[in-house]
């Protein structure tokens, strides 16, 4: 029995051995401490960013008491004698963001597969793929100034020959188009979006395991069907969460929608005609606003973030439905 | 099967020096070998030694890893494999293949298995095309009851057998496998054994595995590979390529005969 | 270090229009009288500029308004005495135009048409009112619709100009104020949107700062003033129109000067000062600045840039104010 | 084996050209490539043509002189350049990188690997949502209202308000690239008995760090091309500073004020400093891609 | 080994009623058995049956897979694996483990076996434990020359040889290995039993197979599950444990019989 007995508990020092009690020591100090610190940033992170959103909140009660839900269908924005609504710029943030999504969704996701899925040599994808990241440094101002010096001149007789044509279209109507207007906000905000969605969307593609597509092709399905049936759907997530970033981004963008969209304080349905958003109201009159006109302009934002987060909402529920659909 | 001479088959395949390289450097060196139509071939031979490397030439999903190259000459029902004008797509639509790890969609189990036919555009009747895959791949009583479930949530072995289901499911000419069986049961492993013994009826089957028995039991052909030394560079290569029966029993090579001896499997 | 600890760092902000002199005025004194003093102008616009100098956040906020409202009662509520605002300098608007045969200064514009012009009633160039107007070019007149082009942004441009037409025009109603509600035409941002718009559309006029106009080498009209005279703009013509009596709080606003030989649309800008400093050495250095923007260099380069300097009555009052700031180390901040 | 053994092919119709493949599976294939190329080339034709412009004229007014004189050129005159306005972007971004990128990571690291489906994570997905859309300038009051009213304007304040800018696009970039890290990685590295922290910087971030990078480029990117937020932070200088709590000049601060006067000179300057910021996110992305490069080898 | 008594044996694990779900799913229940030490002990079943959801309870990575959830009892050398006061890292430290699919990091090579000896701190001669572990994991004399390359460019069974490896360097107390084997050629697999037999000296080693040879050559005690329909659940269940000559030679059940009799391997 003494073999047996040295044998009980298995190595000789059974005490250290079966050890596996939560103690103190540097790496489980490390661990805890790590986890305890992401969750403390993740929480600091939570309350600054609330914080913004409480202090924007604050400095919008005046209007917001004044104004109450008014502000969201009155189409006047009078500094002179105090009344303001923002039917107008909910208008043309909500097009523009759209209208911008629409050119670059298609352009980003296109161009994401393009750089990622071997259709050209990585010495043409590279350089492309940086190119394209630099776009979002340019400081809106300049693609302001460019918009107004190169993009309104060159495209105002398109605009107008579209206008001739199609203007029985409500949202190509009006008369005859000047430029500004919320349309080319659109245009260059899809310039500005699309680089979002190719990097985030190319790096998502990137990291899907390459056994997935292998296993489409082994089975026969072309190239695109590859790529429509099993790369987008596995990497959904991350193509939304682009999508959703780069909304974001359209529908935050000041100078653009400042320099660009005619600044109209009224509601035209047609995007040819000049427009606003509310960037560009907060934008354009910050700087010389007086109290209550600071406060309504306040207040837009917090209408711009309450749309930002039904946006987001509604995005939400058509991944998880879409998601339901494919398990 | 067995007792169906050679004499009386055509060859679906015909390799001549096929050399395949990951960038520079060489993996598998001048296999020349013709694979009969309507008959099981095997691929044994140590590990590394090029064995999924060569199985993934027939049907170019080479083509996919970067910076693999394949030299030399390939042909199917006579045809170059590696010619400019043949489309890869259309290739593997007729030479299916089970990958040696499972790689399930992240879609329902049912999902999977219709993937094939839905973008084929198959004519068929799905529902039913996916119990009989499924039947086939011996995994349809484990599923049957929650085909909406993903398909990666399936134990290893269970998903091994939906990536044959899966397979099976596009009705190809020419089934590619790399060791279908290494993650199933002996039970699976029987019935796809069987499985295969009835699709050979019409379908040419390569095989890899690493099981003597398994290669033994089920194959007509066997090819046996292995391991050289060129520099400090360990090159694959086909040392001996006949009926299973000769491999096993009478090989003409010393190597041949120390693999298939050591009988584990 | 040495020589850090010898430099004053002085930061104003606000109004965007008179700011080119305001960096050309500092970075001249720094250059050429005293290395030691660096004053640093941020244009944040009139308005965030005196939330600036309420929020005690920088040493002087310059405006195109005076201290008015709301913000008037917080500046006195925190400091307990009126904001010292001084006016340093003025500007002219002008309106600008882009028709394709008449060139700069060749349109004349009365009163009542340009009125009519901002209020909608005149839409065409081809209206027989412009054309009265205007004989010598009447035929000239294209038939062109009239696109009016005003500031999207709040400005102090708007402000002057707003002033101006509510005190000329009986049909306008939008009142005056740093942006207001337009009855007609298309907004841009900025001096520079504005100027770009009108040279891209034919047809379009708008008002801008004469050295926006001068600068960018628009075509601007010939004006009646409220003596009956058609005048063109000229810095004499804008000088002897703001120089009129000066209110103790040097808060001067002339909507329409009564000179005849005065420019119509003219206003200040002042520079908002506390009544104490808490710290000598940037007073001292801070004042000395001020007064040497109103001597003869200062005021050299006022014209070189085109903006109106102030007559010589204003500058000595202005001098009094200055020299009657205090030091006290615990003003409030 | 012998070469007689062999009969001619089999009569199988085997076709394995193109034409195999049914005509609207080839025609649907050849339309979504023209498509995507043509998505490819308007992209691509689009952003040149900006950067082509913003670099002719740019490239106009870049010389030793304007990129390392620490003066602007008063308006009106010609002589100076704005050295100390590359400085001090540099010290707002490198500030704001180094609040919001660390802390960015690790919320996200939490979001992603330890705190998923908990309340608080729900909580700072909801305000990291409402805030990509929030325009620039609030950023800026915000880092005003909490910063600068209690130390004045410095180059940190305006980090501050870049930092909050970055802050809501690094969390949400870096939790979609770690939640694209195959669990198996982490089942591996778990079974090893490494503790999660171990886990998460030595397999999971490695893993996702290209994807990572790309999120923190694009955050960086959209930070250094706003002039609102350091309005009423960062503020001005005129003069060379490098108090990283003082006033400092910013880029893109000069680049919209030198864009809104009407000096010729001024605004070829302003085009100028969009290229040099440019140049700047450029070499980020660069050095960040080749660290990463280098590290994970 | 296999003379070495039962009672003469002391038990690392003892696990009693233990079932485990995932989600609402019951996939295994009422397992209970007592694994000796340094003894070598095989589960073996049909796919599906729970063989690796009850291997890996034993090192708790069960907790990473969501919605997965034990019950029960489960104790290592006495002390309860599940209770709170366990770290799981300091068990996953003594238990290693060997996943069914290999799993190698996107790292070099020699990283990768690198890897534990790292993060766990251990003062060790690094280069040496890298070449031991990888030689005895009978990887060594294919990629002494390319230790710089991703692990993840390997061929599968070199890949299922490098977590193995991987494994060893960090020397734990007991070893848990799913389907170490299924990926390896006869001569590899010939090794890791080696291997095995070695490490059975100090270790204690679990391991989950489908070959009935493999688990009658290397084993002792062998654990039987199969499934059983609970409604139309499909629920795993411990069928029959014993020493391994038992199982194969005599077993109790029926059902037991008929599985090892069916020897495929
Ligand atoms: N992550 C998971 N989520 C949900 N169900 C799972 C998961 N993993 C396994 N299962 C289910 O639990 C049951 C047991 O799976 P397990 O992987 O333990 O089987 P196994 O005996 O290892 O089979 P194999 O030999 O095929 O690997 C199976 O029915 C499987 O579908
Ligand atoms: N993607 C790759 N990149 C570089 N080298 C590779 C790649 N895949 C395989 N190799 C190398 O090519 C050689 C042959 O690999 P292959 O996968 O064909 O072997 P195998 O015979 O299938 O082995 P196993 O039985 O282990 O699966 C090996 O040395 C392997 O390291
Ligand atoms: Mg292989
Ligand atoms: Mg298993």
């Amino acid at each position: 029995m003494t073999s047996a007995a040295t044998g009980y508990g298995s190595p000789p020092n059974p005490d250290i051995d079966v050890d596996i009690e939560k103690k103190a020591s540097p790496s489980r100090a490390v661990d805890v401490g790590f986890v305890r610190l992401t969750l403390a940033l993740a929480g600091f992170a939570g309350i600054i960013l609330i914080w913004v959103i409480l202090q924007t909140t604050e400095a919008a009660l005046p209007a917001i008491q004044q104004f109450g839900l008014g502000f969201l269908v009155t189409a006047r924005w009078n500094p002179v004698e105090n009344i303001y609504g923002v039917l107008p710029q909910i208008y043309g943030s909500l097009m523009t963001s759209l209208v911008a999504l629409i050119f670059a969704i298609p352009l980003g996701i296109g161009t994401a597969i393009f750089l990622t899925e071997g259709f050209a040599p990585k010495w043409v994808t590279a350089p492309i793929g940086f190119a394209i990241e630099l776009i979002v440094a340019i400081p809106s101002v300049v693609l302001g100034l460019w918009g107004i010096f190169v993009l309104i001149p060159a495209v105002r007789p398109i605009f107008r020959a579209i206008n001739q044509t199609l203007g029985w279209i409500p949202f190509f109507g009006g008369p005859a188009p000047r430029g500004p207007s919320l349309l080319i906000v659109a245009m260059v905000l899809g310039i500005m979006i699309s680089p979002i969605i190719i990097s985030i969307t190319r790096s998502t593609f990137e990291s899907l395991p390459r056994s997935l597509k292998e296993g489409a092709l082994a089975l026969g399905a072309t190239r695109w069907e590859t790529i429509l049936t099993v790369m987008i759907p596995a990497g959904l997530s991350g193509i939304v969460s682009s999508i959703m970033l780069a909304l974001g981004r359209a529908l935050g963008e000041t100078m653009v929608a400042a320099m660009l969209s005619g600044n109209a304080n009224r509601i035209n349905i047609s995007l040819m005609q000049p427009g606003s958003t509310i960037t560009a109201l907060i934008a354009s009159q910050f700087g010389e606003a007086g109290r209550l006109q600071v406060s309504a302009l306040m207040y837009a934002g917090v209408v711009l973030m309450v749309l930002t987060l039904l946006v987001n909402i509604v995005a939400e529920i058509i991944i998880r439905k879409f998601q339901n659909l494919e398990q | 099967m067995q007792t169906q001479s050679l004499n009386q088959t055509s060859y679906v395949f015909r390799t001549e020096n096929l050399n395949v390289y990951y960038g520079s450097n060489l993996a598998v060196k001048n296999v020349t070998l013709n694979i009969p139509a309507r008959q099981i071939t095997a691929f044994i031979g140590p590990s590394g030694c090029g064995k999924s490397t060569i199985l993934r030439c027939f049907n170019r999903t080479n083509d996919l890893i970067p910076g693999a190259r394949v030299e030399g000459k390939l042909t199917y029902h006579g045809k170059d494999l590696y010619a400019k004008e043949v489309d890869p797509v259309a290739v593997r639509r007729r030479i299916g293949m089970v990958f040696q790890k499972p790689n399930p969609f992240p879609k329902s189990i049912y999902d999977n298995v219709a993937y094939g036919p839905r973008v084929l555009g198959m004519k068929v009747d799905l529902d039913e095309v996916v119990e009989t895959s499924l039947r086939r791949a011996a995994l349809w009583d484990e599923v049957k009851d929650k085909l909406k479930e993903n398909g990666q949530s399936l134990s290893g072995g269970q998903q091994q057998r939906l990536c044959i289901a899966r397979a099976l499911a596009v009705k190809p000419d020419v089934i590619l496998m790399d060791e279908p069986c290494s993650a199933l049961d002996p039970i699976s492993t029987r019935r796809i054994e069987e499985l295969m013994k009835e699709l050979e009826e019409e379908y040419t089957i390569i095989i890899v595995t690493h099981n003597m028995q398994q290669a033994s039991r089920v194959s007509d052909m066997t090819a046996f590979f292995s391991v050289e030394l060129v520099g400090s560079n360990r090159v694959g290569e086909l040392m001996e390529f006949d009926r299973t029966e000769v491999i096993f029993n009478s090989p003409t090579k010393q190597a041949t005969r120390d693999y298939v001896e050591g009988r584990f499997g | 270090t040495s020589a850090q600890a010898q430099t004053v760092q002085i930061s104003g902000a606000g109004a965007t229009f008179p700011a080119p002199l305001l960096q050309r005025w500092f970075d001249a004194y720094n250059r050429t009288v005293d290395p030691t003093v660096q004053v640093s102008y941020q244009s944040v616009g009139s308005g965030a500029g005196l939330e600036q100098v309420i929020n005690g956040a920088v040493d002087f906020g310059v405006s195109e308004a005076p201290f008015s409202g709301a913000r008037l009662e917080s500046f006195r509520a925190k400091y307990g005495y009126e904001p010292l605002q001084l006016p340093l300098g003025g500007g002219a608007i002008e309106f600008a135009y882009n028709l394709p045969d008449i060139k700069d200064g060749e349109l004349i514009l009365k009163r009542e048409t340009y009125c009519g012009i901002v209020t909608g009633e005149i839409t065409r160039w081809d209206d027989n009112r412009i054309k009265a107007d205007n004989p010598d070019i009447a035929n000239r007149l294209p038939p062109l619709d009239i696109t009016w082009v005003h500031r999207s942004d709040g400005s102090g441009t708007t402000f002057v100009f707003t002033n101006h037409l509510k005190a000329v025009c009986p049909n306008w109603t939008a009142g005056a104020g740093t942006s207001v509600e337009w009855p007609v035409g298309i907004g841009a941002q900025g001096n520079e949107g504005v100027a770009a718009t009108i040279k891209q559309e034919p047809g379009a006029i708008g008002y801008v700062n004469q050295s926006y106009a001068k600068l960018e080498n628009m075509a601007t009209a010939r004006l009646e003033n409220k003596a009956g005279n058609i005048v063109e703009f000229s810095t004499e013509a804008a000088t002897s129109a703001l120089d009129a009596p000066i209110p103790d709080d040097f808060a001067l606003l002339v909507p329409d000067p009564e000179g005849p030989n005065d420019y119509p649309i003219v206003g200040l800008f002042w520079v908002m000062l506390y009544r104490e400093y808490p710290d000598q050495e940037k007073l001292t250095k801070l004042v000395e600045t001020l007064k040497w923007t109103q001597g003869p260099e200062g005021q050299a380069i006022t014209r070189e840039l085109d903006y109106i300097p102030m007559p010589e009555a204003a500058i000595q009052r202005i001098f009094a104010e200055l020299d009657a700031i205090t030091v006290n180390p615990n003003a409030v901040r | 084996m012998s070469d007689s053994a062999q009969l001619a092919p089999e009569k199988v119709d085997i076709d394995i050209t193109r034409a195999a493949i049914a005509p609207v599976r080839n025609y649907t294939g050849i339309v979504l490539t023209l498509l995507s190329g043509l998505f490819v080339a308007v992209i691509i034709a689009s952003l040149s043509w900006v950067l082509w412009d913003v670099g002719k004229e740019g490239i106009q007014r870049i010389s030793w002189d304007v990129l390392t004189q620490t003066r602007y050129p008063a308006p009106g005159l010609t002589e100076g350049g704005f050295g100390h306005a590359i400085v001090g972007s540099l010290m707002v971004l490198a500030t704001g990188a180094a609040l919001s990128f660390p802390f960015g990571i690790l919320a996200a690291v939490y979001l992603s690997e330890f705190g998923r489906g908990t309340r608080l994570a729900y909580l700072v997905k909801f305000s990291c949502n409402v805030l990509t859309g929030v325009p620039a300038i609030l950023c800026g009051l915000f880092a005003y209202a909490v910063v600068v009213r209690g130390s004045g304007f410095s180059a940190f304040s305006g980090g501050v308000a870049l930092g909050v800018l970055m802050l809501p696009i690094v969390i949400r970039s870096t939790e979609e690239a770690l939640l694209l890290v195959s669990p198996d990685m982490r089942l591996a590295s778990i079974g090893l008995g490494s503790t999660r922290f171990q886990t998460t910087m030595r397999v999971v971030l490695p893993a996702a760090a290209p994807a990572i990078v790309t999120g923190l480029i694009l955050a960086l990117a959209r930070a250094a091309g706003e002039a609102a937020p350091l309005l009423f932070t960062a503020f001005n200088n005129n003069f060379w500073s490098t108090n990283l709590f003082g006033p400092v000049a910013t880029l893109p601060v000069m680049v919209y004020f030198f864009s809104i006067i009407p000096f010729r000179l001024q605004q070829e300057l302003a085009w100028a400093g969009a290229l040099v910021l440019l140049a700047i996110v450029l070499a980020a992305s660069l050095i960040a891609r080749f660290l990463v490069h280098r590290t994970r080898r």
